[in-house]
């Protein structure tokens, strides 16, 4: 098993749209991978795809060496495979601190649960001052907080992240980046997908960058150039 | 003095019971935002069969409750299922669907169990219970009145306390977010069906030893627990006992010093003033942002 | 001939119960005139369900009058037997029932419109024995329905002109918890008798408030549905010493030819013991029948030949002797009052139809 | 596609079932009963399509209608039709008391009306001198002689309620084609949405109540002079909710001819089939019915019937699938 | 043109906004930023009419608007866009436009040339009969509450982080057609972003929240080196 997470010809999309097709991506143990892209690429899509969110049209996902399509989204997560939306997922009615409390539901995390909810509070204090506080009241960078708290809440082994950094003060951002410099320290498994190209190349390890629903260019870290990825990014909005 | 002291206590009573068969909508309601339009009919199935069994066997009727238990949860189970093999506009279709299920059950009923009234024939139940020299109840009422606090507060720590209940609130909250914690949505909801069809067991069983059953009354169950339902502000447990005993209470008040037949207007508008107050009920969330 | 009489009546909705009940009397009147004509006439009946609802009355009887019904015997409750003999009448059809006792039915003109009791009637027996009891303030419970509103209007006025003290509490018929009422009657009218107009389970809740709270009462009075077989049978505790209103002896004692007929028709049928609602049935559709074959005999087989052969009725009947004066309303009807003995109810008033003693005073805790 | 159906449906109404149906009293009498519930549900789907608002308690409209038409026609000797109009007024009017509840959202406002329509119920019974209490009123008199017809027999009635539903569905139309029908469109789930852009919310749904309450109330005051009946638990009866919302959702609530579609079906086929097959209890037919038809087609009756006029035409969509 | 004093919201304990005080000229843009939770969205809220303030006063052109309903305001030409994008359901996004253009505009007058011409510039013309609802990517549905408010044709319009999540060529050609768009037809924006270089390019003059209190007003560049928003905000001074 040299892959931790891969796909192999995946296709998905909506009604009678084609987001995105045969895409065959590799996520290696303990390394991070940036997908980064245009607007409607169809990343978000495909991270959807990976968590069974949705339902892929053709094309296989395989973890650990196992065919995934089939399994429901909620084994995945007890399988350690993990997502932080976009956008804001929160259970809107439900306090801070039972969100946080959510995110302990599969079973091996709950015992942690205190722990890893102190912890949170820790990275987050604001999340702390706001613990009974209604989560669809948060304003819209707590709500982000919230969100990626209660995903850590999940000990992820492998970590989808989509656009962490939407939404988040310049020093809360790089917050964020840093406790995924941590994370990665610690050997989780990270995909990030992020249009903050800066900060997410430095900390990935490879890099896809992918365009109305292709991948067009697949490299390590080492291998890629700033400038070259926006002047491809260019290639499509001119 | 006595007079009053009397309706508070019989409108405390009924609150109870009242709460006791509003609280298994409210939780589906909750959970789903399915009206159950059938739940009356639940409850009154329940109290058929405890009827059923202590006119065949003679036991009491209490003892009914694990074969009202079974056939009630499977029955809401029925309607879980057919609930769910709707997939547009449920919240509107689903009413049809209940609504229909509602009348098959009455005039199942019906045909099953003819148009006759029945009620207990344990004299045990009809006892009174004599508090403070001066506040009546039968044992009936008061063993409802208990099993509804009990059942409303069993629920309300279930649902904060337990993996189980925080996953039905968090599936009701969020569908998608639910999947990513590692819910399996339909699990929670067949849970939160499974109870409320327990509770509907447990209110009928206790109908049938309180007072007198026939079909037609499912409905007007089904009305009851539904405005108390929305008094209470979407599933919330505590606003379904606030607003259970209320409109008890104020029932009680208005038969003591007006009468019975105005009881449902001062029901009503209380109903309707808390409301206007607030939009979500007493206890519930503000509407979004 | 082929005698076609058509019936609507709920068999299901609200009034399910009793519109059974009146069913199956009717049903056991065309068997026996069935078996009475037989070789000469045949009597058919159509019957449809309606619901309780009025609009589905309206329907049933212009289907049954487009199929050719020569008759009609139907209905429960004013309300619906209001437009249902309307419709009647606009097709020219007979319509004879007892389920609606609403003065203004009979007072609309229509030319065959009869009905074999009247609200009267059942007043007229409540009164009567309250005044042999010689009480001075008498509780009236009744159900804000219309025609329990009528009776109890009757009977209070009619028992304050006997100088009683008379206090009423009206309750909504969904009412489940009559503590309230019977306190009020206990604490603050302190009354010495309690009559109740309603239906079969408010009567339960009654009974079952005031057997808790006790109050202090001579007597507990009830009029239509309560001194009936099956109160007896289902609710043994409670019913013991309540009164109501009744037509024959539970168990009957069938005696007169008349009653034996209708007890063995029915019993075959059946498997049952009759009720009021079963003997009106019957009586009403047995006047009916003999009217049209009177009427055919003349040749005169209409709205109008029917009405005048219904309208020569004067029959001492099971329930008592019938006859219909212009409006086709039954002067001669009297209900008597029974109460409940130990799991008998012997008729107790007038004294010129006794067939036991009241227990007096009596409530079923004393 | 509906407005053809729509169109073929009343042309079917006005020309074929007075012409095949006209002398049999007892058919055209359903006919018209079922239409008196498809008026209803019109008036409903109107404010729960067009004002997002569900309502619980119809009822209401149509027994204040039903009542101040009758209480006109008896006591003042107001002529019939125009009794009719001030019915609809009255239920216009007493819709203004529940203005407050406008303010209320989903089975919030779903049941503040049925709490308003028990309230109405319990004020009928009370107020005995105006509408005879829980006795009722009867001999309410029937539609009149006008120009010659007869409207008071069960085909003149099928004419005037005919009338009457067409012209709610005119109206429907019209306000719905207009751009206030997108706007109240799109308040349905995102009202904050639409205020924002600045449309007046709260007025819409104003007049959108008004418009309902006064549609309910004209076809309660025409089933008063119908049945020439009226007693509060009749007039306020639940059913007059329930059916009509059964039968718009039924029929397809957002469409213009479901609800009077599904409201024929089901009334015509309960009461001519299943209420033949199984006399008592006939009804349980029909909640298998409903159930069922629900789940197999929840989009309601009209897309089936659409189905059956335009085969097949979804096929072409497919096309785009294969891009490799 | 608007001018907002002493204006305090409470939620609860919560206190959002604390005395808070600024004004925006006639043809200025102003940016609003500060910490994650200061208060910017709820100014935005209050200006809108969607949340009652506690206290203080807003007056824009004259109009004191916190007596003015939500959709006066609008009238007035207050427009804006939300945080979370707020589609009209049920609407294609077309549709959203033409109701914002009847409802929005003064005169009620519905244009299809200006539609198209406001879907072309926010770049959705191809979705225009998309879903708004469900068929829109998240930038997309960004870029429809941008083409909405536009549609109100606004004197003052409000955006609420519309360019967070752009890639940075978007970013820049969006931010090119908002000025555009401000010269044409003459707007005051009010501009919440948390992308100092964006601010910096956009903004005439910046307000900066924190807890709730404005802690500076004046020139980005200048304001952007002031040591407490440093702190609290930006974290590094700005290149
Ligand atoms: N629910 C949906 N239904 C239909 N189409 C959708 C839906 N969600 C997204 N789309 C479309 O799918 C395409 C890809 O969307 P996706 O959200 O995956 O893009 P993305 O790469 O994440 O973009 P962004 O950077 O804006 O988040 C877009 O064209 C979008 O319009
Ligand atoms: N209804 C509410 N109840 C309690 N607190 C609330 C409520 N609404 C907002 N808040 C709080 O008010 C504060 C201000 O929120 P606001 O949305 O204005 O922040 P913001 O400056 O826009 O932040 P962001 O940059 O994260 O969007 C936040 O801390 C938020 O949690
Ligand atoms: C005499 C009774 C049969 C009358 C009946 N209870 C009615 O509602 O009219
Ligand atoms: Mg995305
Ligand atoms: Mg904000």
């Amino acid at each position: 098993m040299k892959y931790l997470l891969e796909t192999e010809k995946l296709s998905a999309g909506y009604g009678a749209m084609e987001v995105f097709w045969d895409l065959s991506l590799t996520f290696e143990a303990g390394r991070t991978t940036t997908i980064v892209g245009p607007n409607g690429a169809g990343k978000s899509t495909f991270l959807k795809t990976l968590m069974g969110l949705i339902e892929p049209r053709a094309g296989d996902i395989r973890f650990k060496g196992q065919s995934y399509v089939k399994e429901p989204t909620w084994n995945r997560i007890n399988d350690g495979l993990v997502m932080i939306p976009e956008g804001r997922l929160l259970f809107s009615d439900l306090s801070v601190e039972e969100n946080l409390i959510m995110g302990a539901y599969p079973k091996k995390t709950r015992k942690s649960m205190e722990k890893n909810r102190d912890h949170v509070f820790q990275l987050f204090p604001r999340l702390k001052e706001r613990r009974n506080q209604e989560a669809g009241t948060l304003s819209g960078g707590e709500a982000q907080m919230l969100a990626i708290g209660r995903g850590l809440m999940e000990e992820p082994e492998i970590c989808l992240v989509d656009e962490p950094s939407l939404g988040l003060s310049p020093v809360m951002t790089n917050e964020i980046f840093s406790i995924f410099r941590e994370l990665k320290e610690d050997k989780m498994t990270i995909v990030l997908v992020e249009q903050n190209t800066n900060q997410a190349l430095k900390i990935a390890d490879h890099v896809y960058l992918m365009q109305a629903g292709k991948v067009t260019l697949s490299e390590p870290r080492e291998a890629v150039d700033l400038q070259r990825l926006e002047d491809l990014y260019f290639a499509r909005t001119a | 003095m006595e007079l009053t002291a009397q309706a508070i206590f019989t409108g405390l009573l009924m609150g109870g019971f009242y709460g006791l068969v509003a609280v298994g909508l409210a939780l589906v309601f909750g959970t789903m935002k399915v009206i159950n339009l059938a739940h009356g009919e639940l409850v009154l199935l329940a109290a058929y069969i405890a009827y059923a069994v202590e006119s065949q066997t003679g036991i009491n009727p209490l003892l009914a409750m694990p074969i009202a238990m079974a056939v009630v949860i499977a029955a809401s189970l029925i309607t879980f299922y057919l609930t769910n093999k709707i997939k547009k506009d449920r919240e509107l279709n689903s009413l049809i669907l209940t609504f229909g299920l509602g009348i098959v059950l009455t005039n199942g009923l019906l045909m099953v169990f003819s148009a006759d009234i029945y009620s207990t024939q344990s004299a045990w139940f009809m006892e009174g219970l004599v508090i403070a020299d001066s506040l009546f109840s039968m044992r009936s009422e008061m063993l409802a009145f208990v099993v509804g606090l009990c059942a409303l507060g069993g629920l309300y720590w279930w649902l904060n306390h337990t993996w189980h209940g925080r996953a039905i609130r968090s599936v009701s909250s969020n569908r998608d977010a639910a999947k990513l914690m590692g819910m399996n949505p339909t699990k929670a909801e067949l849970w939160s069906w499974a109870i409320a069809g327990v509770l509907a067991a447990l209110a009928g069983v206790m109908l049938y030893v309180t007072s007198v059953i026939h079909p037609p009354i499912g409905h007007s169950l089904t009305i009851k627990a539904f405005i108390i339902t929305v008094l209470a502000g979407m599933g919330s447990i505590p606003g379904v006992l606030v607003g259970a005993l209320m409109i008890g209470v104020i029932e009680g008040l208005t038969t003591t010093f007006f009468q019975s037949s105005l009881s449902e207007l001062a029901s009503m508008t209380v109903f309707l003033l808390v409301l206007l107050v607030m939009p979500s009920g007493l206890f519930g969330k503000k509407a979004g942002h | 001939a082929n005698f076609v009489i058509g019936e609507h009546t709920p068999l299901s909705g609200k009034l399910a119960r009793v519109g059974t009940g009146s069913h199956r009397g009717v049903m056991t009147g065309i068997k026996v005139l069935n078996d009475k004509y037989a070789g000469q006439h045949t009597f058919e009946l159509k019957t449809i369900d309606d619901e309780s609802s009025p609009a589905k009355a309206v329907s049933a009887v212009e289907k049954l009058a487009s199929e050719g019904v020569i008759a009609f015997s139907g209905g429960y409750a004013s309300g619906v037997i209001g437009p249902a003999s309307e419709a009647a009448n606009k097709a020219n059809i007979p319509y004879i029932t007892f389920g609606g006792v609403a003065t203004a039915l009979s007072q609309r003109g229509h030319e065959g419109f009869f009905r074999i009791n009247s609200a009267a009637g059942y007043g007229k027996a409540l009164v009567g024995l309250v005044d042999e009891m010689a009480l001075k303030s008498v509780s009236i419970a009744y159900s804000n329905k219309e025609a329990t509103h009528k009776m109890a209007g009757y009977i209070e006025k009619k028992l304050n002109e006997k100088g009683l003290k008379v206090s009423t509490h009206e309750y909504d018929a969904h009412v489940k918890d009559f503590k309230s009422i019977v306190n009020k009657i206990k604490l603050r009218d302190r009354s010495e008798a309690i009559v109740m107009v309603g239906y079969e389970s408010e009567y339960v809740g009654i009974l079952r408030a005031a057997k808790l709270l006790k109050p202090d009462v001579k007597a507990m009075i009830g009029v239509w549905s309560l001194a009936t077989g099956k109160m007896a049978k289902e609710f043994p505790d409670l019913m013991e010493n309540v009164y109501g209103t009744a037509m024959l002896p539970f168990p009957v004692s069938f005696n007169s030819p008349k009653q034996k007929l209708f007890y063995e028709a029915f019993k075959t049928n059946f498997k049952d013991e009759p009720s009021y609602l079963e003997q009106f049935g019957y009586v009403q559709t047995r006047l009916l029948g003999e009217a049209i074959v009177r009427a055919f005999d003349k040749n005169e087989l209409n709205l109008k030949g029917i009405a005048d052969e219904l309208r020569k009725t004067d029959e001492e009947t099971i329930s008592g002797r019938v006859r219909f004066d212009e409006h086709g309303d039954n002067p001669e009807f009297v209900q008597r009052v029974g109460q409940h003995q130990k799991g008998k109810i012997p008729l107790v008033w007038p004294a010129s139809s006794k067939t036991g003693e009241k227990v007096f005073p009596g409530t079923p805790w004393q | 596609m509906n407005i053809k159906i729509s169109a073929l449906m009343l042309g079917v109404m006005y020309l074929g079932v007075p012409f095949f149906l006209g002398d049999n009293d007892y058919l055209i009498g359903l006919v018209a009963s079922a239409l008196i519930i498809a008026g209803v549900a019109v008036a409903w789907a109107l404010l729960g399509n067009l004002g997002g608002m569900v309502s619980f308690g119809h009822a209401a409209f149509f027994g204040v209608g039903a009542y101040t038409s009758a209480v006109l026609t008896m006591d003042y000797g107001v002529p019939v039709f125009v009794a009719l109009v001030v019915g609809g007024v009255g239920a216009s009017l007493s819709s203004i008391f529940m203005m407050p509840a406008l303010r209320l959202r989903g089975p919030y406002f779903a049941l503040a009306i049925l709490a308003y329509a028990e309230i109405f119920k319990i004020l009928a019974t009370e107020a005995t001198g105006l509408t005879g209490g829980a006795g009722g009123l009867l001999s309410i008199p029937s539609l009149p002689v006008f120009a010659g017809v007869d409207f008071g027999t069960k085909l003149g009635g099928y004419i005037v309620i005919l009338n009457i539903v067409t012209l709610m569905l005119i109206t429907y139309y019209f306000i719905r084609r207009s751009s206030y029908g997108l706007a109240l469109k799109a308040m349905h789930d995102s009202e904050l949405a639409t205020r924002i852009v600045g449309v007046p919310a709260t007025y819409l749904k104003v007049v959108m109540l008004l418009v309902s309450a006064f549609m309910t109330g004209a076809v309660g005051a025409f089933n008063a002079h119908y049945i020439n009946f009226l007693e509060p638990d009749y007039a306020f009866s639940g059913t007059w909710t329930v059916f009509p919302i059964v039968a718009a959702i039924f029929g397809g609530y957002r469409t213009l001819s479901g609800p009077v579609l599904g409201a024929l079906f089901i009334y015509l086929v309960d009461q001519l089939v299943f209420k033949n097959l199984i006399p008592q209890g006939h009804q349980l037919i029909l909640g298998v019915m409903l159930a069922g038809m629900i789940i197999l087609s929840p989009s309601g009756l009209l897309p089936v019937i659409t189905n059956l006029f335009t085969r097949k035409k979804a096929d072409n969509k497919r096309g785009e699938a294969q891009h490799a | 043109m608007l001018k907002v004093e002493n204006l305090s919201v409470n939620f609860g304990g919560v206190r959002a906004l604390q005395d808070v005080s600024f004004e925006v000229q006639t043809h200025e843009v102003l940016g609003l930023v500060g910490p994650n939770g200061a208060g910017k969205t709820t100014s935005f809220n209050v200006l809108s009419g969607t949340v009652r303030p506690t206290a203080g006063s807003v007056t824009y052109e004259g109009h004191d608007i916190l007596k003015s309903s939500m959709h006066q305001r609008v009238t007035f030409g207050i427009g804006r866009t939300f945080q979370i994008p707020q589609p009209m359901h049920e609407l294609s996004v077309r549709e959203n436009l033409i109701v914002a253009q009847r409802f929005g505009r003064p005169d009620g007058k519905v244009k299809q040339e200006r539609i198209d011409e406001i879907l072309e510039s926010v770049n959705l013309l191809h979705k225009a009969e998309a879903d708004a609802a469900t068929e829109l990517a998240l930038t997309e549905r960004k870029a429809l509450e941008v083409a909405k408010a536009l549609a109100t044709e606004p004197t003052l319009l409000m955006l609420d982080e519309v360019l967070a999540g752009l890639e940075t060529t978007s970013k820049k050609l969006f931010m090119q057609t908002l000025k555009n768009i401000r010269e044409k037809y003459s707007l005051s924006m009010i501009v919440i972003e948390h992308d100092i270089e964006t601010i910096m390019n956009m903004c005439d003059r910046v307000v900066v929240f924190n807890f709730g209190k404005v802690i500076a007003d004046g020139d980005p560049e200048e304001t952007f080196r002031n040591p407490e928003v440093v702190r609290s905000y930006t974290g590094e001074v700005p290149a």
